[in-house]
């Protein structure tokens, strides 16, 4: 994720079903994350991007798929229990 | 869950060098996904570059890599190639590079069909130097050195490519990004010269001076403008004007140069040791 | 005993890369070098080399720094005109530090000039053609069986200095054919460049602590680098506005003007006694021999200096000669180029006269003595 | 360089005079073991018009590699002759071809007739191996070079299936050579 | 009085190419000549003339020669690998005696090297950058006033001797802001190249007979001429191996070495009684005039010699210095290229001590007094 | 009645260098003869050309000749026809030359679409230096850098112009004489880049080494392979087996370069004096 | 050279720092006819990272056109700050954005703080002419060059329509420092 | 005709209909209008060409158009009273 190239400075906003990290050193600003988040997640903190609401997010990966900067990151998370152990089934 | 790119940037590098908003860093991710997918060896794979913003992507990447002189990534490449049969070679190459003083290089290894992939980082304009017209830059855009609106026609790379006898020849963008990934597999699967050509934005030199206020609109133009190819081809003339098609534009048969040369040579050598006997 | 052959001057350039262990030839063609070309191309495929006719000149250099960086012994030949087009890669072997060997067989120039006619008219083109600073090797070839032999030391220095080294030489000896011997295997030496033995993890393509030549690692080697035509740090990757800079240049100067002694070759004929010198090379050094015996013939007391290799610039030499000697002759294909390099080292102790010659024919052993005549 | 010996081959372009020169340098020096310097004249005029290969033998080491004065010149068409018999040195040798060369040029060396392009053609059947018939010829006039040794280089350089035709044409030169100079 | 403007060097530049006539440029774009190309794309059309991108280097040299026969006045700027690339062209213009001019802004080399860092690694390509024999006049501006001015001379001295003319200077005083005066129309003096008064039918584009500079024609004038690369007769077409060719290049050199005193243009300060002097072009210049400043202060007798005009090279007034003064003193964005000229026409009768510096950084004017000091 | 050369050629000129049966002196007929029909004044026309034995035809022509450095014709062209829009430039040019070492030229002037006429005298080998083969050798084909035959593609030059954005491109032989002389008039006539491949035989250099034993096989050679056009595109794909068209086989319509850019000029000044009102 | 003043305005590539010095120096040059050279650092790196120009004025010829000891350095990012804030000389300015370059180095220098990127973007409502903002103060403080002369020169160098903002932030910069360091 | 060049040496065979100019200087003897003249109407003589039966020229023009090197120019004649009256007319 190319996070372990700056690992001192992430900065992750999750909830129960996506996590959300951001590497504000890689982040130039560009907004190109914000301005393509459907669902209006991201905003600006000055020069760099910031999750204003993580629960908006679908993870539909349009932040991370075009985010220029390795900077950011989205992870839909394994609910235990539920739809990974069905599968199991 | 997400791509790991770690294992393929060299450590330390990151941030690159390239502006906010530069599209070539989405580029960069795609490539890298790509060739992952494809299993190939980090040692197996050379890339070579010229000189551009476009042509600084080789130094972020673990592979093997080689960033030339302008315009003559190509020739490079093609002594790595032919010195190594075996292995895989790809040419990352900005519009100008490729195209401007880079021309030749690139019609010739079109002929020859040597097994490299040439992907082109278009942005429609010379971004390393600062915004001069480059052959892609549409008519009527603004360049420093097209002060008044660009009056230099424009290079069609795909026909270029395919008029000088390129066997897959290959269209995508910094927008359609899981496009991307597919078209740069195919080219590198591709037996034979493959030039895959991929729309790009520079907001520094060519944007922000062509009312492209922002990163965003250069994305967001691209994602109207561009059509998969099929429907490009499918719709009536007035409904594609001022589009441009996406995909795999092009695919023809041809034998490959170095096997060609090496089956040359192990011919020769079989028939000299026959003589021997 | 090696094998006799009657071989044009090109097609003992060609011997003489063969014997060296060049495996990769890249050109296009021209005259009056294109023999080279075609020699190796007759036989580079035979034992699974590559041959390769690129679209130009400047492709040329581009193809063998890329199989030299894959491990290859490359080569090209050109003259003139494709020289100076390659030129800009050339210059980028010069900073990458790339083993090559760039034959110039000279024509007349400038431009398209006499295309068949002989000259020496490039030498100053060799040290100065590229833009920028760097360290140049060019050796200089009078007979057929040097060229052979010569070809194969540049093989060798450049494997060893880990540098692009030049071959020029005139149409003259260039076309001629003379009887060469070509020694079996073994008899001259034959160098490969210093590979890394190090850990890959541990390697760096410029890291200069251990001696001013790098070892060089293939590509596709598990070596896996970055090589770029910026100045650049130990480790490969570019620096910008930096005292790194300038002491790499240094490094890559220090390489060759530090190995003089190594590189420099040249012949002396009579030179204990001489008070009158020839310094002449290729075709001219040539003459210049038959002129030495005629002058001394005629009791005059002439001697000869043939460089071998005329950059780095043999300075010290032609230095200890100007402290002893009367006057030093030099007889060029050119309207002067090497004789200010003479000139500079022999800071005014003894007279240099030039004889330049540019009409398609070489310069007389009695244009030579007349001179020694006049001066003496 | 006070044995040196040099003799040109001229006639017009196409007519194999370099390789002429070549064969009877390699002779030399590679059967021989003469010294033997071998050079031609380039350029676009090479095409048609007058050309020439230029062979020097010395038992001594050959520094200036160029021609100074001929001793024999060989000349296979008027253009040539007239456009080179000038460097022959005095008391040399111009041998022409008696039917193409006419007009014969004066000055101090020996004249040599023969008709060469006449014997390959009619003798041979080709007229293109005048220039072995020429070799022939010249080996015999200068006795420099063993017969056996032009044999032999003319062998190792002619196209394959072409040997017995060029050693017939070698040996009709040296014999008419021999039999117009012993006259 | 003229127009006051703060501008950058190669603004400057192009501001002089305007004023001299030029109506026709063609280029490549590189750092850190690129505005100069920028500035005429803004100016060029609005007076009718051509401004045109080319595919890359080669290309531009082409056009602008061409033009150039066509009787315009035309110009080329570039930066070293650019300038590497032109070179096969600019042998063309040498042979062909094609009035053009052709800009070099110095960065660090070899190859692409420090694209954005300054450099004077150059000079010597100047001279020797093409293969064969040809005059070469390059003049080395240093201040952005000069650059104007320099780029004006440039022009002149290209109609005046039918041959292309260098201007290089280094990427620090490419890029500064100066103010400059541009003169009103008339004030510095523009010429035009000398056309043929006989009539097509007696006219020879190579007719020596009236001295050394023979009119040219411009085509589409009437003249139907034959321009050939190839060396020439007096009416054009080509000779091969002749006498010709060695008079004819002698006059080439003859055009520029024999009005050396026309060419050559130095500024000196401080000479009369100078037992140190420092030889200074460029930016180098600079720092050279800030440290003879600095040396006086202290009581030591320092002297600069400037030159405009480094090709062709002012050896008679380096060897007139070198006769009297103690030691001259070199400093060069370089690993030492012009320090060598000088070396050799002080001819060993004062010291050359050069100061070398390739880190991206000029040669500061303490470096030099300290090196004065050094050999004081 | 018959055709007089003499005001084209330039007296004492001849006989030419090219030798016995080379067919570039058809070709140089045909050429004076088309544009001798086109009435343009000797003063008002320029011929360049690069480097190689077809090069050396402007050397004959009594026009602006301009015989230039190897490849490298069209930009001095370009320059001319900038300086001078008002006049014709033509340029000749070797299949080497014009392809090779000077592809990027030609594609670039392709490109720009500028009004001049490009003339590839195609002899399939480099004449000039001795035989070496050229980016147009037949595969198979001897050459003396191809010496167990030529293992490179082939360049095709009229889709190679076509896929650059040349706006005329027509191909002819030196058998075909009048249908040359017309096809030389229509490419001269069109105002933008024209291209016209000529198809020669080197018998020199190509044809002796390649089974082809006199200069007339050549043009015979030529006489049974080339098909018009129009019946080349009618016949099905069977029949036109290494056979190829001759004639006019591709037009386009673009705005011509130097027009363009003079309009450019003339807007900008007519603005210019507007403004000073 | 005794009475150079070497000014440096840094910050990060796209503020327009390059723009300031210009029109810095074209005041000084241009209206107030003092001696002026303005440079400045090129490179890929400018693209972001950090990023300088350069004026020296001077009553005298300026010979060394590259800055030695700065008088005044502006700083509008850290990293400017940090990076170059060493080549100060003794007694010499740092004048740093209050709110972006928190981190004040130490050494022999005054330090001023001006909230420059705030007042661009509050009191003339865009950050992008804190460059202009910076002008202005900066005039202030140096007293080398009349500010009318400033104005003059951010009139012909800004683009049209742009004018009265541009002269409002110069005023409201110069006003500024004045009042700071009046205070 | 390029003949004005060579002028000094052309040789012409006619009949009264037909001219043949050759000019030996120009020609180099690459037998191409000998061997594409249908009617054979041309032969060699040594190294250049020769016209060896005029009267079988049917001014095909095969000859003039091939040959390289303006060496052989074919001319109708015109006869007095027929033809080009009859255009007058
Ligand atoms: C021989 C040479 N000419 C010119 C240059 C200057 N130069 C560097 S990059 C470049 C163009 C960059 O444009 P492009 O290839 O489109 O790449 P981008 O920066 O837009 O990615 C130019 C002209 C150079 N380095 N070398
Ligand atoms: C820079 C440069 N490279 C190479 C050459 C040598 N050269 C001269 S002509 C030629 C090729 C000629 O081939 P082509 O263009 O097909 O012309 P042809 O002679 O076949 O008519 C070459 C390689 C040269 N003159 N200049
Ligand atoms: S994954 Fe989609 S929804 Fe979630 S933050 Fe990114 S763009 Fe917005
Ligand atoms: S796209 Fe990436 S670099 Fe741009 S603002 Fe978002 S996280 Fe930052
Ligand atoms: S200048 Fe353009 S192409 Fe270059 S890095 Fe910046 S945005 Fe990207
Ligand atoms: S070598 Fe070939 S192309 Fe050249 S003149 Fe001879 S036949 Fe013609
Ligand atoms: S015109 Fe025709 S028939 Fe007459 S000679 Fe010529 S080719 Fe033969
Ligand atoms: S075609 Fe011309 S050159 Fe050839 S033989 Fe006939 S007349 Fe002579
Ligand atoms: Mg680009
Ligand atoms: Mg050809």
């Amino acid at each position: 994720m190319a996070k372990e190239q700056a690992v001192e400075k992430i900065e992750a906003t999750e909830n129960e079903k996506v996590k959300i990290s951001l590497i504000p050193r890689f982040c130039k600003g560009c907004e190109i994350c914000v301005k393509l988040c459907p669902t209006k997640v991201l905003g600006m903190d000055m020069f760099t991007v910031k999750v204003v609401d993580v629960d908006k997010c679908i993870v539909c990966m349009a932040c991370e798929l075009r985010c220029p900067d390795f900077a950011i990151f989205v992870e839909k998370k394994k609910i235990e229990g539920t739809k990974d152990k069905a599968e199991g089934e | 869950m997400a791509f790991n790119y770690d294992p393929y940037i060299r450590s330390g590098k990151l941030p690159h060098i390239w502006c906010p908003g530069c599209t070539f860093g989405i580029v960069f991710k795609s490539l890298l996904r790509a060739v992952d997918s494809m299993q190939i060896p980090k040692d197996d794979i050379a890339l070579v570059s010229g000189i551009g913003c476009a042509s600084r992507l080789p130094g972020y990447v673990d592979w093997n890599t080689l960033h030339t002189a302008h315009g003559r990534a190509i020739p490079f490449a093609t002594g790595l190639k032919m010195a190594r049969p075996d292995k895989k070679v790809l040419v990352v190459s900005g519009d100008g590079d490729a195209t401007a003083i880079g021309g030749n290089h690139f019609i010739h290894a079109c002929r020859r069909n040597i097994d490299i992939t040439v992907i082109v980082l278009n942005n429609f304009i010379y971004g390393m130097t600062g915004g001069q017209h480059s052959p892609t830059t549409p008519v009527g855009h603004m360049a420093t050195t097209m002060p008044f609106g660009n009056v230099d026609p424009t290079f069609n790379i795909p026909a270029l490519a395919k008029g000088a006898g390129a066997t897959w020849v290959g269209r995508g963008t910094a927008y359609h990004v899981p496009a991307l990934d597919k078209l740069i597999v195919g080219a590198v699967e591709h037996k034979g010269l493959s030039v895959l050509e991929i729309i790009n934005g520079c907001p520094t030199t060519h944007g922000r001076r062509n009312k492209f206020r922002t990163p965003t609109d250069m994305l967001l133009w691209m994602k109207e403008t561009a059509l998969p190819v099929s429907a490009f081809e499918k719709f009536p003339a007035e409904k594609t004007v001022g589009k441009f098609p996406i995909g795999v534009l092009y695919k023809g048969e041809a034998k490959e140069y170095s096997e060609t040369y090496f089956a040359m040579v192990e011919h020769l050598q079989k028939k000299q040791e026959g003589r021997g006997d | 005993m090696g094998t006799l052959k009657l071989l044009q001057g090109n097609e003992a350039c060609a011997e003489g890369a063969l014997y060296a262990g060049c495996t990769f030839f890249a050109g296009y063609p021209i005259t009056p070098s294109t023999e080279v070309a075609e020699y190796l191309a007759r036989r580079l495929p035979l034992i699974g080399g590559v041959i390769l006719q690129m679209e130009d000149e400047i492709a040329s250099v581009g193809a063998i720094i890329g199989a030299s960086l894959a491990g290859k012994k490359a080569m090209t030949a050109t003259s003139g005109p494709g020289f100076s087009l390659k030129q800009e890669n050339i210059g980028f072997g010069m900073i990458c530090e790339v083993p090559i060997v760039v034959i110039d067989v000279m024509r007349g120039g400038p431009s398209t000039g006499v295309p068949t006619g002989p000259s020496q008219s490039d030498i100053m083109q060799c040290k100065w053609g590229t833009h920028g600073d760097h360290p140049v090797i060019c050796l200089t070839p009078a007979y057929v069986q040097e060229i052979f032999s010569e070809t194969v030391r540049a093989f060798n220095l450049a494997e060893r200095y880990r540098t692009p080294v030049f071959v020029a030489y005139d149409e003259i000896v260039g076309h001629m054919r003379e009887r060469i011997e070509i020694p079996d295997k073994g008899v001259l030496p034959v160098e490969n460049r210093r590979r890394p033995t190090c850990s890959p993890s541990e390697y760096m393509p410029f890291d200069d602590t251990q001696g001013d030549v790098p070892p060089i690692a293939d590509f596709f080697s598990g070596y896996r680098q970055h090589i770029t035509g910026l100045n650049h740090a130990a480790d490969g990757f570019p620096v910008n506005a930096s005292p790194r800079i300038h002491t790499d240049e240094l490094r890559l100067l220090r390489k060759v003007e530090g190995n003089r002694k190594d590189i420099i070759r040249y012949e002396t004929v009579m030179l204990e006694d001489a008070e009158i010198v020839v310094f002449g090379y290729g075709v001219s050094g040539r003459s210049g021999k038959s002129a030495v015996e005629l002058a001394r013939a005629e009791g005059i007391k002439a001697g000869l200096f043939r460089p071998l290799t005329i950059w780095p610039f043999p300075a010290e030499e032609v230095a200890e000669l100007a402290s002893r000697v009367k006057a030093i002759i030099v007889p060029e294909l050119s309207l002067g180029q090497i004789v200010l390099e003479v000139e500079r080292c022999a800071k005014g102790r003894c007279e240099v006269e030039g004889i330049f010659r540019v009409d398609g024919d070489p310069i007389t052993p009695d244009q030579i003595l007349e001179k020694i005549k006049e001066v003496g | 360089m006070g044995d040196r010996y040099e003799i040109r081959f001229s006639g017009s372009g196409g007519q194999g005079l370099i390789l002429a020169g070549v064969i009877f340098a390699e002779a030399a020096t590679i059967y021989d073991e003469i010294n033997a310097v071998q050079s031609q004249s380039y350029g676009p005029e090479a095409r048609g018009g007058a050309s020439k290969s230029e062979v020097i033998l010395s038992e001594n080491v050959i520094d200036f590699p160029k021609a100074q004065g001929i001793d024999l010149q060989l000349s296979l068409t008027q253009e040539s002759c007239t456009k080179y018999y000038k460097d022959i040195k005095p008391g040399g040798i111009l041998l022409v071809d008696e039917d193409f060369v006419r007009d014969i040029p004066e000055g101090d060396f020996k004249v040599i007739k023969l008709p060469i392009i006449r014997t390959a053609s009619e003798r041979i059947g080709k007229a293109f191996v005048a220039n072995i018939v020429a070799t022939g010829a010249i080996t015999a006039i200068t006795g420099k070079v063993r017969i056996e040794s032009v044999e032999k280089a003319v062998l190792s350089r002619v196209p394959k299936g072409t040997e017995e035709m060029n050693k017939k044409a070698l040996m009709a030169g040296y014999n008419m050579a021999k039999t117009k100079t012993a006259a």
